[in-house]
């Protein structure tokens, strides 16, 4: 009999993901998934879908779910992680729905220490509407509404989420991990196992920024764009642990 | 029957608590803001939770968790707050969520004054989230009428999976009056909330719904929610109190606080001989419609604290808006029966 | 027999190509005769007896296609 | 006999007239009479002027506001005196706190008392008396509730300042009397 | 009259640079996407500023400051992010500020479809916000009408200074259509911004208004608005299409795309001996009454994307609900003109 | 002829001012208009009032003025600075305005780099609404909704404005001042000079914190509040420059 | 005489089914009809299917959506064939792309042509031109709009992929003609 | 003649105390005597020779009530 090395996760429905090829909203649900299955919760967790493309999450996960509203994930999750104290909860969110509408609800439910997770995929556009410019899009990146690539003097420059929430003493953990190579998926798969850990544990709010691609409008393939997320995004959002309470850091 | 005596506001979260309210949240905003004061101290000593949430777009987006949950919940704000809740109100409805929003109105638009108003009754009863929804109002016009209406929000919201908006004005939420706290209110009978809130899932996922990207589907969805909550609220629910209303040729319409002022014009009216009378909608939405097919009334006297918002309801009651007059005051101004009394014969002698 | 059987859920690929670029051994490619019901010419293995069975391309793929089994 | 009091009390925010009207109001609802108390709120209590709405009556209570056919009138700072005064029933009795107000209500009908109580609080040693004794004032000649219902134990003094604050009833009560006594000697 | 192809949410950004408009925020969301994306090129070329703003919410509230300073300004959204701003309308309400709202409808409530809808007819002509108020609403059924709507509403805007919203569906700004851009639109009479406007006070200071704190005064504004402002827009600014009506026993009440569906139906219907016509309304609000004073009209067929959330508007402008029906679709669907017909037969058969 | 060392600035209208007594708005109000009169821009300032006691600060000053919505006054702002870029432009906001309901809308003005300068009174409390816990009520400090005193473990700690604000690029000057003393007020005074010469530049976004007192609401005289501020308020906020980009920082 | 074409082009995302339908409407109103475009949007798009309605007429155009009753039916994938072709008007024509569709129609009255546009394409060595090939093959048979006014310059191509891509017309007109000359074969 | 005017507007004095702590020379009391309009007892001078001018009173007076000046 062989052994099974590698298998989809449990915790995933049979549904076919609607994701563009190559997206990597498709790698990080399975990372969730494998994490919640080890940790032994496939049944004793609930998950808030963002608006984005992320928002038919419901479809993908054995999980109870939620559809929230464009970047109110982390208020909603407020409101179940208080009820159901004892419950695994995570959020999902977007750079356009946690950076950019949902700037107040995601400061705030980590400010007050609010005991879920939450996994923020950093793909530096509006990926859903169709390639607007995000909080994170790079100086020079071109998307619908910076088509001659986006200029810090009009628009600023990006937001460092973790950078940004790292100072609050809310959250218990924040590490900012990357998709593009098998190496960092293992890493971003440690991160949110830790992020879920400390959760159980209650220690307080706990992030994984997920640096991401959107092949779709970068206008990229797939293989591109996971080149882009190591030339052009980790430079500017650098990997590593933001905040560990654990490690008094 | 120990009567106490309570501010309106106080008064509303004791009676939300008695109704078995575990989850708060809200923002502060005059004239409301001793229901959260009240909760934080009282709430979490009754086993709930308490959040000043960060503004009232987080407070609403609280509740779409919490009664997704499975948590009766609350919460409260004034006019502007309720503005910023629209969106999260529309989620409510869409998700079926039972959930009460308290939103004590004042002067308005804009931050207006903080003084009591009626001026958002279109707030209330015709929403401004998108899409086609109705959510039931109750507009009491007292303090005992609102720790009662408070407690049957909870039921109806829990009965339809709905949000109940509880509509007063900041008169009643800023006076005392004497309110006894244990007039029973019926409990009902509604799915048990293990069969569909998150948290009661256990593999069999519960999904609480915000998008039907389906169009047909979502059409489904729209026509279900009219055939099981609308039409059968509209014939369940619908509340109001007829007042004087036997031997009447007119009738105040009136609502909240000003309903109040009528009953005190009223008194002097009868005096002078004219047979007035005042049937009171208790609830703005579903809006009463059998005490407007009187065919004694040759006129139907509106009284509000606005511009005449309900006039169009009214209107479409008797199904004649030539029989509909108005007096109001608005941005924060309340009329006095001695005012209403003044108008209701110049309209009157007008009329014949 | 192989050390390592890796198999692909055709009718889920979407071609991205991930896999192929992830696999250190190269052993992947995408097969164009073959159009599944997306329309998309899903992934395949060329060479399984130099697998090593790293895992690298099933953490790749984004859709789940890709089960990696060891034969004892 | 269905008597109905349709009071105002206004001051500058600190004169204790919100407290004022609470007293009355939880006295009545003691004696199991329909009772209602209004405040003024916001802002324009800040430095400015307050004033709640009181009514105590035999029969339920329809519009509780009192602006206008005011029947018992306290006043107890200048800007009060010229908003409301005016706005006295036919028949209404006025309060004046005449420590800092010297005008003198002129309406035909209506009846003022000037009680001193700024100038009696100090006397007593204590400014912050200064609603105690108008409402000694007011029941001193106005049958509205009875002073036990104020004072007893249980009453609307524990009620409105908390039980802790019981131990300062003696000396409210000291002040209560002397504005009663002001009033009485005007009668 | 050199007519170009372009999608509607295009044209609209054009109309609105031909308009004068020097200050666009906005946040992306379907079905409206191609208006800020067109603007965000377009715009700054004009010499004006392209915001993505951070949120619906911050939209609208720089369009109050903008607007505030003087400049012609825009914003366009959907239904959940029309939600989100009906705070922000509230102050441009009552701060007096000219600015044009675009929404572009999709099916509700929440998220509900991104599919064409009408369900937001309530939101747009009831609003949402605190207070009293009214805003102008014009419906256009063409790009030709959005564009030139467009440039309308800035004039209007500017007259009565007031918000004025723009209301298509998600079909008028998804399709493509021919439009000429040099349709003349009247240039309207206005107080110049510098008597009002901040940044032309110079020591004589401008005031932006949200609060009016003494509730008489506040009052009097809302008193203020009703007389110098909707009674005017009431009396100047109705606008609707007659459409076979000459001779009509039935009148289609329609607006939007739903009116263009109807105009097919009326063909097949006519075919069939039926004397049927269409009532557009252009504006929704003021909401016209004249067209619907024919007594003529047996019966009104309200044909609506929504649950007939205009039936009210009808029935009072009518003035009796009796000769008022309604079909619609909703949640994202559009009736053909087959199930209008069939929908009509089977009303008309019903009251014969 | 005596020589004026000290009056009433001309940027002030003759109206008293309706707070309570002893209330650090006032100072801080006083402060704006001498910076404005010094640099010459009474009658060339639009100033942004809150949703807060200030809000009837268009009674105050002689500048043009707009009432804003409950902490949108950056939204605002920046439609204001952008209309009229050679005005100086400055909101002044609450701890509930800014650093409550308005987190999202001063986060992404400062990280855009709009040219306007926010003068934030942190009192650690609702004034307005009559002493509700802010963002940055203190531990263990009672307000209205914290009646047994804030407790971290629910609601988190407070937030500091600075240090958050700091950590985006878009900022031009931001300091964190006092006005507990003559010294501080001194010093404050400089600090809105300076963020109002950074915007005459056009440096980017500048803000000034400015610790203050609510005697009212905090159960204090106006003496024993100030006394609050230097003893408990400044330790937790630090005062100091946390962004200068002239100098670097 | 008012001719009206009804039409629906479908097929997966990717597939140049709006492009088709542009090219359709840009012409026709070059060549001084009424015409209209309306697309299918959203999420679904992503990796399902697209579809847009054209409408070119010689009236002005009512309702502008085309889901039932399609008098020109353009599928170009097995999901748009379900989905489409029982909505054909009868005597209406049905476009199949049949290097991917192997079903055939089968519905009274109504004409299919099946046009194997992928192969041709690949044959070409441009696997991208098949939308254009559809296009040859409509206008093979209808008289719609002119091929003048897809390839003039100035013309729908254009306007459609910009002026830039101008140089890709000679090698798109080689596509266009062998559809057309497919479908004509089975006229 | 003293070397320093620091006059007060009474009608705004509010009597919050801030310019009797803040004067480093202590020449500062609130005058019971006296109640404005609005009911407080406003600041005034005791010893206007001992006035050194730091105007810290000045600064520290939230309502504008202090007025400094220097004679020459
Ligand atoms: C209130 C509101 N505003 C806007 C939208 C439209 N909208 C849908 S998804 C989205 C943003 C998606 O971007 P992101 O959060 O980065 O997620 P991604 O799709 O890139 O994963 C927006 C703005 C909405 N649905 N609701
Ligand atoms: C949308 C909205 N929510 C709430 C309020 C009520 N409100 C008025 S002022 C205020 C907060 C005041 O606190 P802060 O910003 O700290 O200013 P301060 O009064 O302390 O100076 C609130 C919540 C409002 N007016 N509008
Ligand atoms: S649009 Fe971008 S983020 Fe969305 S599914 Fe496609 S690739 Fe992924
Ligand atoms: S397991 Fe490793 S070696 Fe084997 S196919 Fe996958 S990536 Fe290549
Ligand atoms: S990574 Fe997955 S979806 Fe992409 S080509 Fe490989 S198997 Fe197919
Ligand atoms: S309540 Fe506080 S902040 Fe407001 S005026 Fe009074 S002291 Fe100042
Ligand atoms: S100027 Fe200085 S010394 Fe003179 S009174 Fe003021 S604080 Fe005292
Ligand atoms: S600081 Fe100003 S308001 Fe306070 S007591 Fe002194 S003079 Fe009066
Ligand atoms: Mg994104
Ligand atoms: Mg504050």
């Amino acid at each position: 009999m062989p052994t099974t090395l590698f298998k989809k996760p449990n915790g995933l429905t049979d549904k076919k993901f609607h994701y563009c090829p190559g997206c990597g909203h498709g790698i990080v649900h399975r990372l969730i998934a494998e994490c919640v299955d080890e940790m032994g919760d496939t049944n004793n967790t609930i998950i808030c879908a963002p608006v984005g493309c992320a928002v038919f999450i419901p479809n993908y996960f054995v999980y109870d779910s939620i559809h929230c509203a464009h970047g109110r994930a982390p208020a909603t999750a407020t409101g179940i992680k208080r009820t159901h104290p004892d419950k695994t909860v995570i959020t999902y969110q977007g750079d356009g729905d946690l950076a950019s509408i949902g700037m107040a609800e995601i400061i705030h439910a980590a400010a007050r220490g609010e005991k879920f997770t939450t996994v923020f995929i950093n793909n530096g556009i509006y990926g859903m509407t169709g390639g607007q410019m995000a909080p994170t899009t790079l100086p020079g990146m071109k998307s619908t509404t910076s088509q001659s690539g986006r200029d810090p003097k009009l628009n600023g420059n990006p937001i460092r989420i973790c950078e940004l929430l790292a100072t609050l003493t809310g959250p218990a953990y924040i590490e900012r991990v990357a998709v593009d190579s098998p190496a960092h998926v293992i890493r971003a798969k440690a991160a949110i196992k830790k992020a879920l850990q400390y959760q159980k544990e209650k220690l307080g709010f706990s992030l994984v920024e997920v640096v991401s691609s959107c092949p779709t409008n970068w206008g990229k393939t797939a293989v591109k764009a996971m080149e882009f997320v190591k030339t052009d995004m980790i430079p500017y959002y650098p990997l590593g642990v933001y905040k560990d309470i654990k490690e008094g850091k | 029957m120990a009567k106490v005596l309570m501010k309106g506001n106080e008064a509303v979260g004791k009676a939300a608590i008695q109704a078995g309210c575990k989850f708060f949240a809200g923002y502060p905003i005059t004239p409301q803001n001793e229901v959260p004061e009240y909760l934080s101290r009282e709430l979490p000593l009754a086993g709930g939770t308490f959040i000043q949430s960060e503004s009232e777009v987080a407070a609403i987006n609280m509740l779409y968790g919490a009664g997704g949950s499975g948590a009766r919940c609350m919460t409260s704000s004034s006019s502007p707050g309720i503005a910023l809740k629209q969106e999260g109100i529309g989620y409510c409805v869409f998700g079926e969520i039972p959930c009460v929003i308290n939103s004590v109105a004042r002067g308005g638009p804009a931050l207006g004054t903080i003084q009591p108003s009626q001026q958002d009754y279109n707030q209330a009863t015709r929403g401004g989230a998108n899409g086609d929804y109705h959510i039931p109002v109750l507009a009491p016009a007292s303090i005992q009428e609102a720790v009662n209406f408070i407690k049957e929000a909870f039921e109806i919201a829990d009965v339809y999976r709905t949000p109940v908006i509880v509509l007063e004005d900041g008169l009643i939420g800023q006076m005392m009056e004497p309110v006894d706290f244990d007039v029973p209110v019926k409990k009902r009978e509604h799915t048990p909330k293990s069969e569909w809130a998150m948290g009661y899932g256990n593999g069999n996922p519960h999904l609480i719904e915000g998008i039907v990207m389906d169009a047909p589907m979502c059409e489904k969805k729209n026509r279900r929610f009219f055939k099981e909550k609308y039409e059968v609220i509209e014939k369940e629910e619908v509340r109001y109190e007829e007042y004087m209303m036997d031997d009447a040729e007119y009738a105040f319409v009136a609502y909240g606080s000003s309903s109040r002022i009528c009953k005190t014009a009223i008194k002097t009216l009868r005096e002078k001989g004219i047979k007035i009378g005042l049937i009171r909608p208790q609830t703005l939405w579903p809006f009463p419609q059998v005490p407007f097919q009187n065919k004694n009334i040759k006129l139907f006297i509106d009284i509000e604290m606005n511009m005449g918002q309900m006039v169009p309801d009214v209107a479409l009651a008797v199904n004649d808006k030539n029989k509909v007059k108005f007096f109001g005051r608005c941005g924060g101004m309340i009329p006095s029966p001695e005012e209403v009394v003044e108008a209701t014969e110049k309209i009157i002698g007008g009329a014949k | 027999m192989a050390k390592f059987n890796v198999t692909f859920n055709e009718a889920l690929c979407k071609a991205c190509g991930l896999c192929v670029t992830a696999c250190p051994k190269n052993l992947i490619k995408l097969n164009m005769e073959v159009t599944n019901d997306s329309g998309y010419t899903p992934a395949t293995m060329t060479d399984i007896e130099s697998c090593i069975g790293c895992q690298s391309c099933a953490r790749m793929c984004p859709d789940c296609v890709i089960t990696i089994e060891k034969n004892d | 006999m269905g008597e109905t009091y349709r009071m105002s009390c206004s001051g500058f925010g600190g004169q204790g007239v919100m407290a004022l009207g609470k007293l009355i109001v939880y006295a009545g609802m003691d004696e199991g009479k329909e009772v209602s108390w209004v405040p003024s709120y916001g802002p324009e209590m800040r430095g400015g002027t307050a004033n709640c709405s009181v009514i105590v009556s035999d029969e339920p209570i329809a519009s509780p506001i009192v602006s206008q056919n005011i029947s018992v009138n306290v006043v107890m700072n200048l800007p009060s005196f010229h908003k409301f005064v005016p706005e006295t029933a036919k028949n209404g009795i006025v309060f004046v706190n005449s420590s800092i107000i010297s005008e003198k209500v002129e309406m035909p009908g209506v009846k003022a008392y000037y009680i001193p109580a700024n100038d009696i609080a100090n006397e007593l040693g204590n400014p912050r008396m200064i609603n105690i004794i108008m409402l000694g004032a007011i029941l001193g000649v106005l049958p509205i509730v009875k002073a036990e219902s104020i004072f007893a134990s249980g009453g609307a003094f524990e009620h409105v300042f908390g039980v802790s604050k019981a131990k300062f009833i003696p000396g409210n009560k000291v002040a209560f009397e002397k504005g009663m006594e002001c009033a009485k000697a005007q009668m």
